[in-house]
């Protein structure tokens, strides 16, 4: 368990670059590339975890002197997530483009920029 | 492929020995987050995740709707309809029942207040302007289910929504700048930080959280809309 | 040379670097919201916006001589060395940067006046975010603001690129260039959290002192390598290199000013200055220095060879600026300040000329449809003007004194010899001959139909056909375009004759490379070191002897592209030796996606044993 | 006990993500893709983060699995 999550995370970000390799659909290798980003997210809270902490918001009745996960890595977190999201859409639009000039979205046919 | 196994066995080898170096899972160790609660609780914010984007690391945030603003401005210049498309009227009214309508219409209420709600609490509670935006944008679009394509055009003509996100990302710089007139830093705090956990605390925050509320709400419209419109509306030319 | 007060900061001046972030980014909300706006305001707004920008950046310039600016956003000041804020941090070199940015910002804009009809205001408002998140990768003092920065110019970079709906070539490149600088981007974040669950900071500065006479071990090689490789891919740095050329190729032509003036060199920059404030003080300079002069020498020659062998215009410019990226990775590797003026005075230099270059290739795409040299051939005949610009932009390319690149090549190549690698001087002559000759022989080509007609015999090269800029032929130039191109020109020209603009570049390579003082200035508002030793920055008999060899070694090259057919046997037969390599390095350059996300980790995993292995 | 929640999640991630890259068809892949968003949700409630689990519900598993449909249909009927 105490590098579990670290490992896991590891494994999103490799196994993402797999799918980009191994793909035959231009949106898989978007999606593929999401996954590689949630990755990230993964590495990034279990960094700032603690046992037994709560969740950094205290509210009117929680003191606040309470042991709180790190804060800063989720702020980090969020960023991440809207991002991701947006290139992600950015991406698929581009890739939306590449099917109505090419006819094809598997990158094996795609042919016109070489050497 | 051999490429990859060669480079990911590399790299997979590299990252076990980095996260072997790595603090144990779940420590104590966390010097950034034992100044950061303090500060939030200086300017009287009780959700310290908020505090973190909005105050402390507000130049973040800054970046993050830009990038979103860039982004959707990027996704409808790249689905703008080509010198080969037109745009199709879809039928003007969509065949739905009245009681789908009905509960369409009622869902999209409740949303819209759980996400203005959202939005306005993000200080105290988990939440804040990018979840709530989400959230109402979420709810226009069960117009869509509701209502059918055209009526969803009806309610978000885009350059309102585009216009609506310009407002927002704007008023976030807006914010930036008045702290410099006011408060002597870019983003620095222009309101009393009020009393901690309630509504109207944590200074400037609840208005940059509105100010990313509005632009995230509108930006996700105007997103979904122009992958809807590709789906729905725009057609190659028949010589084309 | 410079007497330094030892005064506070100037709280105004703190202020400029927020507002250089701000101001482009209003007048994109401005541009959005008022999308009906008629055409000629949207282009007087954004050219206006880029030049306040530049304004901003000029005065930041101008209060960083003395001591260097820093903001620290919302207020949130330091005490006891720590701060939960966000830091903005200007010297010399970044500022400096940053104004060339700006000031590129308004040639492109300049050149596409009235240009882009069907993308409307959309497009001078994507150019802004640009120049906003350019502006603040470049102030940011803060690891994880450096990646939120390098997104937003990511982001909106893609879209750029992939403007031109219309043509083929444009979608898939933006594609290629989108999932592999995000791939990258993602990389950089790992290696800030991994760095961040050591240390627990994100600012360079916080970073670096607690990094400081740590032991380099595993987390710390990693987390270098890591964060290195996402700055690494928008450096175009062998083997990241790949998604360049073929964005380059495909992108705008007032686009490709950017990515290839600055954007790139941008990438470099983060890669430096992360470095040297947050791993100067632990990863050994032998090991770094060793491991990216290897880097650069090979990002160098890859490119340059890649760079002789196309056709297509604008993807030749693109390897000439991996080439050159290699160069000035190669200076900056040193870890000297002397290599550092002169790589950044080299940056600046080359991209005036680079700039001036692609939007040349602009015109010919709006004149002839087409940017591929072999069509071209003969065709700009009647345009003997563009003609003398183009080859004259090919010698400033190669390093002809006195433009600015010369004597930035000059400054660079005596720091690498005085790092010890004589060899130096020799690839920097070679690299930059080899890409100068080969736009200079393209000129010949198009321009004065110099040499037989070329003649394919079945190459798989990418051909030039390309959809046009603007959506007619436009028969004459516009002034506007005119006015950019020469206006480029000039401004590297005029940067290496004016004795107090060049020699300003050793000031602020000391100040970059200058680490105590940065940590110090930015924690504890410490007055800047004063400097008693500053790298000498100015002509001297061997940059005005080296430059003029490049720039007649590249007339040489040029006429070895034009005439290699009617070479005499025994040489013929050396360069069909070279045929079967240049097949395979060809090869390599697919165009594949997969291929490239491979090439990412094969990337990775190079630099960390390079870095790694002599550490054990 | 929270131990044990966030190895199961984090399981059940790694099998999630896992799944999306080995899934071929695109337009299954948009719900893979969702399936992981709704997984790294319960990720981050079991980690302690409300704020970002709430973020990756409404984006990680509505709206970007949304857009991939989206595109994916375009794009088949582009062909």
């Amino acid at each position: 368990m105490t590098y579990y999550a670290y490992f896991v995370a590891g494994w999103l970000l490799l196994v993402g670059v797999y799918g980009i390799v191994r793909s035959r659909d231009l949106v898989h290798a978007v999606v593929s590339l999401s996954v590689c980003q949630s990755g990230t997210y993964v590495l990034l809270l279990s960094v700032g975890y603690q046992k037994g902490a709560v969740a950094p918001v205290f509210g009117s009745t929680l003191p606040t002197s309470t042991p709180v996960v790190d804060p800063v890595v989720q702020a980090m977190t969020l960023t991440d997530i809207v991002v991701g999201a947006t290139v992600t859409a950015l991406l698929l639009a581009i890739a939306v483009q590449i099917a109505k000039r090419h006819g094809t979205v598997d990158p094996d046919e795609l042919v016109s920029l070489e050497g | 492929m051999v490429l990859f196994i060669i480079g990911g066995g590399c790299v997979a080898a590299m990252l076990v020995l980095v996260f072997l170096d790595m603090p144990a899972f779940g420590g104590k160790h966390h010097p950034y987050r034992d100044h950061a609660i303090p500060a939030a609780v200086q300017h009287g914010t009780a959700n310290v995740v908020s505090a973190v984007n909005f105050d402390q690391r507000g130049i973040d945030t800054f970046g993050e709707e830009t990038i979103m603003l860039g982004s959707v401005v990027g996704v409808a210049v790249l689905l703008r309809p080509g010198e080969h498309e037109h745009e199709e009227e879809g039928p003007a009214t969509g065949r739905v029942l009245d009681s789908t309508r009905l509960a369409a219409y009622l869902v999209l209420a409740v949303t819209m207040i759980v996400g203005l709600d959202v939005v306005l609490h993000g200080a105290i509670t988990p939440g804040g302007g990018f979840q709530g935006g989400v959230v109402l944008a979420t709810g226009a679009h069960l117009l869509y289910v509701g209502g059918r394509y055209p009526a969803l055009r009806r309610v978000t003509p885009e350059p309102v929504y585009e216009a609506g996100e310009a407002f927002g990302a704007a008023a976030f710089a807006g914010l930036g700048l008045a702290g410099i007139a006011v408060g002597g830093a870019f983003l620095a705090n222009l309101l009393p930080n009020g009393t901690f956990g309630q509504l109207f605390s944590a200074g400037s925050v609840p208005l940059l959280s509105i100010a990313v509320g509005i632009e995230v709400a509108c930006g996700t419209v105007v997103l979904l809309a122009q992958f809807l419109r590709q789906e729905l509306a725009i057609r190659p030319n028949e010589s084309g | 040379m410079l007497a330094v007060a030892p005064v506070r900061f100037d709280a105004t001046a703190a202020h400029l670097l927020p507002i250089a972030i701000t101001v482009p980014i209003v007048i994109a909300c401005v541009l959005i919201a008022g999308r009906a706006m008629p055409r000629w305001t949207s282009d007087a707004l954004a050219v206006a916006a880029a030049l306040g920008v530049a304004g901003i950046d000029g005065a930041a310039l101008a209060s960083t001589t003395a001591n260097r600016v820093v903001a620290w956003a919302g207020g949130w000041q330091p005490r006891h060395g720590f701060s939960v804020g966000v830091v903005l941090v200007a010297d010399p070199l970044n500022a400096g940067l940053a104004l060339l940015t700006a000031a590129l910002m308004a040639a492109a804009l300049l050149y596409s006046w009235r240009y882009f009809e069907s993308a409307g205001a959309h497009y001078q408002a994507l150019m802004l975010l640009f120049l906003a998140g350019m502006q603040g990768f470049a102030f940011s003092g803060d690891l994880f603001d450096m990646f939120v920065f390098f997104e937003l110019m990511g982001a909106v970079a893609y879209a750029l690129t992939g403007l031109k709906i219309e043509d083929r070539t444009s979608v898939q490149g933006a594609l290629n260039f989108g999932i592999i600088n995000s791939l990258g981007a993602y990389l950089s974040l790992a290696g800030v959290a991994v760095l961040y669950s050591r240390t627990g900071q994100l600012g360079l500065a916080q970073l670096g002192h607690a990094l400081d006479h740590q032991q380099p071990d595993a987390l710390i090689v990693g987390g270098f390598v890591l964060v290195s490789c996402g700055f690494l891919v928008k450096a175009a740095v062998v083997p990241f290199h790949f998604w360049l050329a073929d964005a380059h190729a495909v992108a705008p032509s007032s686009v490709c000013v950017l990515f290839s003036g600055v954007m790139v060199e941008l990438g470099l920059y983060g890669f430096a200055r992360v470095y040297w404030i947050v791993f100067g003080g632990t990863l050994p300079g032998d090991d770094i220095r060793r491991a990216f002069v290897v880097i650069g020498l090979v990002t160098a020659v890859v490119a340059a060879t890649m760079c002789f062998c196309q056709r297509h215009v604008k993807r030749l410019l693109a390897y000439s600026t991996i080439a050159h990226v290699g160069l000035f990775l190669v200076a900056v590797a040193t870890l000297t300040a002397e290599g550092t003026a002169g790589a950044a005075l080299y940056v600046a230099g080359h991209a005036g000329v680079k700039a001036a270059l692609f939007l040349l290739a602009g015109l010919a795409l709006n004149r002839y449809g087409s940017v591929d040299e072999w069509e071209l051939y003969g065709r700009g005949k009647d345009d003997r003007l563009t003609g003398v610009l183009f080859l004259l932009a090919g010698l400033a390319l190669a390093g002809l004194p006195p433009f600015a690149t010369a004597i930035g090549k000059g400054v660079a190549e005596e720091a690498v010899a005085k790092a010890g690698y004589p060899w130096g001087p020799a690839l920097f002559v070679i690299v930059s001959a080899v890409t100068g000759g080969a736009v200079i022989r393209a000129g010949l080509r198009i321009y004065f139909a110099a040499g037989p007609r070329p003649h394919g015999q079945g190459q798989p090269a990418t051909r030039g056909d390309e959809e046009r800029d603007v959506s007619t032929t436009i028969p004459r130039h516009p002034p506007t375009m005119m006015l950019a191109i020469v206006g480029l020109l000039a401004g590297s020209f005029v940067l290496g004759v004016v004795p107090r603009w060049y020699s300003a570049f050793g000031n602020a390579a000391q100040r970059f490379v200058d680490r105590n003082g940065y940590i110090a200035q930015t924690l504890t508002a410490a007055p800047a070191t004063v400097v008693h030793h500053l790298p000498d920055v100015s002509w001297t008999a061997s940059s005005v002897v080296l430059g003029t060899v490049s720039a007649l070694l590249a007339v040489v090259f040029a006429f070895a592209g034009l005439y290699h057919e009617r070479a005499p046997q025994p040489v013929a037969l050396v360069g069909r030796a070279f045929g079967p390599p240049l097949r395979v390095l060809r090869g390599v350059h697919s165009g594949h996606i997969g291929d490239y996300a491979a090439w990412v980790l094969v990337g990775l995993a190079g630099i960390g044993a390079l870095v790694g292995l002599p550490l054990r | 006990m929270s131990e044990v929640v966030v190895a199961i999640a984090l399981t059940l991630v790694l099998v999630a993500g896992t799944a999306v890259v080995m899934t071929n068809d695109p337009e299954r892949q948009a719900v893979t893709l969702s399936v992981l968003g709704i997984v790294l949700t319960v990720l981050f409630v079991a980690l302690q983060a409300p704020d970002v689990a709430l973020s990756q519900l409404g984006v990680g598993a509505a709206i970007v699995p949304l857009m991939v449909m989206l595109a994916i249909r375009k794009i088949r009927a582009t062909r």
